[in-house]
């Protein structure tokens, strides 16, 4: 045992947590967001998420960029891994590190509309998977440095293709820029929810070292603002669930984003630096405290 | 990742670096191993964000010690703390020295810089194993080599040979008898030096460097931290390291 | 006199921190960013700044927004003051109080292409104003609840008509969706320099009084590797000057956007917390270290 | 916007709030005016980001006096400076109270709840100029009254009841023998109170509001802070306020 525990929560409040989202039940609205938390790290946060959701895995193993790939800013990080993964094959054969007893979204992503087809309909297939999360932040190499993001047009045809993969639940996971074209164009595609958002470009420079030094994407609390306003406008233009992503780090926040809109809320790049635990506890007594269960929040801000 | 919030016991300067003690009852922390340590905040600080990596100096009495050098906020905000403060670290991390098979065997423990940290607890463990050691320290100058007190019987280096011997810890090595009369090698410290160790080391010795990189989260969730390995691209070294057998690295 | 000052700063250091925008010698690289430097406080930043750039005018009196119109988020805020302004006669009359001996360049936004081209005319026409600053980021009715910035087309339109009014230097601030592609199609249409980066669309949300607090748009720290990365990729796109904006804090803050491709740099939201002053002595000290002027910084950064 | 680093002297509870002292000797603040405040940090702390306007509750022998509520991270980071810290504060700010045409009048001053913070302040500034007045606080019960003690000879309301009159400040006020005596008001509060006291204040009498909006800057130059007035749309209340004629206020 520790000397002392971090912020004591107190006893279980009892609060109703439970939320649905697209046919699944999670016991709680808070997800892991994918690329933030490790098989290693599975085990510590049980009981606190509603559904697991890996890094996202590719048709190919990928090395990822060489280092440096992350950089810390101001009250955020800016990461370039690169989508480092053991390619799909190897990451179904390690699934079962994932199953904890909760919903288990796989998350995928291609170079192209046909490896993106092909990879929701290679996890989709598999008992253990009950969602799939579309990471369209990745590049398009046919249409060369522009993302899956960059236009409803691309999403549009990259979500029709794999939605013939597979009747379960597909998650279109967006970035800022465009989000709520972008998420219209997913839902009449035929997606089931959207996660927004992604990380927002960025980039960190060594000022005494005169070199760049990360250009990749910008997640933690720093964004948090950005993304609760992508939440509300894209949760008061589609018809299917949103769910939120970007700087989450307290109780607080998974209620500001549920209120602004969300059915689920993921915990990135704040559960490097809390335990994710903590974060729900909070979000227990918040909901005590207001007298209402989770699912009443979502969209509850006008 | 969990925080601890822990009570800091002693504050105080060790040559160039500051040591930090706190009572620890939880899991039995390894030579080798490394906390992700940070000052309070709330709900975390955000100043700075990110935990940073320091390796364990030693371990007694349900006390834990730090070694480290303050260089930027995170380290400079630690070293405002106080005794009788708390500060927020991890439970003990990352794959520790292997000390398996180094019966009859002598062992040389190789720190540079910063990098000397570790080595008081190696040696200490390998004093309690009964494992014959020597711990070789190099700094940049006397003032930073003033830390070298930290380490009982350890040989000194400097680059400007203002105390001990003059050069890398390596010259300290040759100075005191070559590194062919080692079995294990432990290094920890710069880049560059730990390459050097590895090219130094003969064939038959067995060779583990504690390597440094940026971390993110270091429970193995980032993917930040990664090394290059021989045919397998990237590991990350807060869970497959820090400690790795040198010929293992692709440097 | 005062107990203790705030971080003593030591002996100038005699840096060259002198920098050319558009034909334009400024002593410093140091701008405050429009609408962060009121009239009355002009006064505490003499010798700070290289040039005096105030609060965005428009062709008739504003009102602005009602209150709450600011809200504090993770290193950053929120603000939604809906340009707040007397209108340009007005402006222009009290203009003399933003007179302190540095060249002064007027921010200025319409709510049509055809506002945008007489109010440029209106205060590029008074020989007190050195430049003129157009403020991309505000509605443009004739195109429903989309910005100037919507696209680089009407970009295009609104700057090639400016250009028309004035000789003088005509700066386009940008906000950070599709900058790169706006910044081309400025520099395409006249414009002498770009800003980067407006603030970003965010929301805050009270989550105890379960209300939507202010929706309007994030400055401040948080937003600094977006504007970094903004900067670095427009300067590598268009022959004309960069001056950056957003979330600068430090003297390093200043160093890393010109190292990134700046050549000024603006402040904003810092100045409410820090003196300016401070910015400006952590720079001369970077500089001194570096051995480097000002103007040598510029796109150092591959 | 320029802070000062200054030490706090003193820092204590009074009833259900918190005084903080500290050492002044810039430009002497005015009853009316206030300062931004903020716990240390680096740069700048960024927890929380912007700084907190408080009124001046005191000005003596180049100590200021703050007294304020803890209510969020603000005022958190603040209430835990101690004697000998350091902690960060602008310059007086804003258009205090105004005291011209006193001269034989009687004056009422009307604060409620954390509101009652400038009126240490006015009343020994009006005992200076020899202005008659008496002093009437609002609580919402006997905890938070306790900070009366902070104001020798006022009268006390509690909403609960459970000292002084039960009731808003004017009910004390009316216990008092009426509003109609005073030639001027000075009121500071929640707006609702703001607005009962103008609308309680006859014709004659001149009434002065100090308003509570959130702030970003305080010195006028984000816009943030703004009141409505009449015929005039929208002005800062850091700079053309926090103390306004009643009458000018569109509310
Ligand atoms: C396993 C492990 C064990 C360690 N043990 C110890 C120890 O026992 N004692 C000890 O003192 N140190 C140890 N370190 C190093 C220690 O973690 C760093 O010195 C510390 O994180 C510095 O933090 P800071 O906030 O003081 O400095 P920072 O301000 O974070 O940075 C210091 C320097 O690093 C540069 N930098 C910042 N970001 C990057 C990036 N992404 N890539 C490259 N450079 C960057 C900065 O420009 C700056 O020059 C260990 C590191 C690891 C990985
Ligand atoms: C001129 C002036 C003088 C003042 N004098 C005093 C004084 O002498 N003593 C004193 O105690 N207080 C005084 N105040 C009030 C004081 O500034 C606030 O209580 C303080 O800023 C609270 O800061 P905090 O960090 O503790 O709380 P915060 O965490 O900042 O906020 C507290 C509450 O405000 C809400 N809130 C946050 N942002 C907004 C927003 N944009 N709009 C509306 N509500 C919001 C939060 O939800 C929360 O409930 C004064 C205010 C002004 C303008
Ligand atoms: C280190 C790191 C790795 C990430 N990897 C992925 C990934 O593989 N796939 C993905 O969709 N998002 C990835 N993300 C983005 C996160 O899932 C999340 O959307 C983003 O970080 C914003 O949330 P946060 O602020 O809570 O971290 C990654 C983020 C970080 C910080
Ligand atoms: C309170 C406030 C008011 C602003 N008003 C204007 C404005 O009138 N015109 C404009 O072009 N930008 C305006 N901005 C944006 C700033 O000029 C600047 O581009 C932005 O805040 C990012 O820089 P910063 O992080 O340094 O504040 C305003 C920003 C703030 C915080
Ligand atoms: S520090 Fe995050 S994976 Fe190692
Ligand atoms: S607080 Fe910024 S204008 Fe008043």
């Amino acid at each position: 045992m520790v000397t002392v525990r971090y912020r004591p929560d107190g006893p279980a409040t009892g609060a109703d947590l439970a939320v649905e989202l697209c046919g699944l039940t999670l016991h709680t609205p808070i997800i892991p967001a994918s690329g933030t938390l490790s098989r290693e790290a599975v085990g510590e946060a049980r009981g606190v998420y509603g559904a697991i959701l890996p890094k996202t895995t590719t048709p190919r193993p990928r090395d990822g960029n060489p280092t440096p790939r992350i950089a810390e800013t101001y009250a955020g990080m800016v990461n370039s891994i690169g989508l480092q993964n053991p390619g799909v094959q190897a990451f179904m054969e390690g699934l079962s590190d994932f199953e904890v007893g909760v919903p288990l979204i796989v998350s995928v992503a291609g170079d192209t509309v046909e490896e993106f087809r092909d990879v929701v309909g290679r996890v989709a297939s598999d008992g253990r998977v009950s969602a799939v999360e579309m990471n369209l932040s990745c590049p398009n190499v046919e249409h060369g440095g522009l993302t899956f993001c960059a236009g409803p047009g691309s999403v549009e045809e990259v979500v029709r293709e794999a939605r013939r993969e597979t009747e379960k639940p597909l998650i279109v996971k967006l970035t800022f820029e465009g989000v709520v074209a972008n998420a219209a164009s997913a839902e009449a595609a035929g997606a089931d929810a959207i996660t927004a958002i992604n990380t927002i470009p960025a980039l960190t420079i060594d000022a005494r070292a005169q070199r760049r030094l990360v250009r990749g994407g910008l997640s933690g609390p720093a964004i948090k603002p950005v993304a609760l306003r992508a939440v509300y406008e894209v949760s008061r233009t589609v018809g299917i669930p949103v769910v939120a992503s970007g700087g989450v780090v307290s109780g607080e926040d998974v209620a500001e984003f549920m209120l602004a809109g969300a059915t689920a809320v993921q915990v990135g790049t704040a559960s490097f630096v809390r335990e994710p635990e903590e974060v729900l506890a909070e979000f227990e007594r918040y909901l005590q405290e207001v007298g209402l269960s989770a699912r009443e929040l979502t969209g509850r801000v006008e | 990742m969990k925080f601890y919030r822990v009570e800091v016991t002693n504050a105080e300067r060790l040559g160039g670096y500051r040591v930090l003690r706190y009572a620890w009852s939880g899991p039995e922390p390894e030579p080798g191993q490394f906390v992700m340590a940070r000052a309070n905040g709330f709900p975390v600080t955000l100043d700075p964000f990110l935990a940073r990596p320091l390796s364990f100096y030693d371990f007694a009495d349900a006390t834990a010690s730090l070694l480290y050098e303050v260089r930027g906020r995170g380290t400079e905000r630690l070293a405002a703390a106080r005794p009788g403060d708390t500060v927020e670290v991890s439970a003990p991390l990352g794959v520790p020295f292997d000390l398996s098979d180094l019966a009859g065997a002598r062992a040389a423990l190789l720190g540079g810089g910063i990098g000397v940290a570790p080595f008081r607890f190696l040696s200490r463990r390998l004093l309690e194993l009964g494992v014959a050691h020597d711990t070789y320290l190099g700094f940049a100058d006397a003032e930073l080599a003033g830390a070298a007190e930290g380490f009982p019987g350890a040989r000194v280096a400097t680059m400007d040979g203002s105390a001990g011997v003059r050069g890398t810890v390596l010259d300290a090595v040759e100075a005191a008898g070559g590194i062919g009369r080692y079995a294990a090698l432990y290094a920890c410290g710069p880049n560059p030096m730990l390459a050097a160790v590895k090219l130094a080391a003969p064939p038959q010795v067995r060779c583990q460097l504690s390597v440094e990189e940026r971390m993110g989260c270091g429970n193995g969730s980032c993917n930040g931290c990664v090394v290059p390995v021989k045919d397998r691209g990237y590991v990350r070294s807060c869970v497959e390291g820090p400690v790795f057998e040198a010929e293992k690295l692709a440097w």
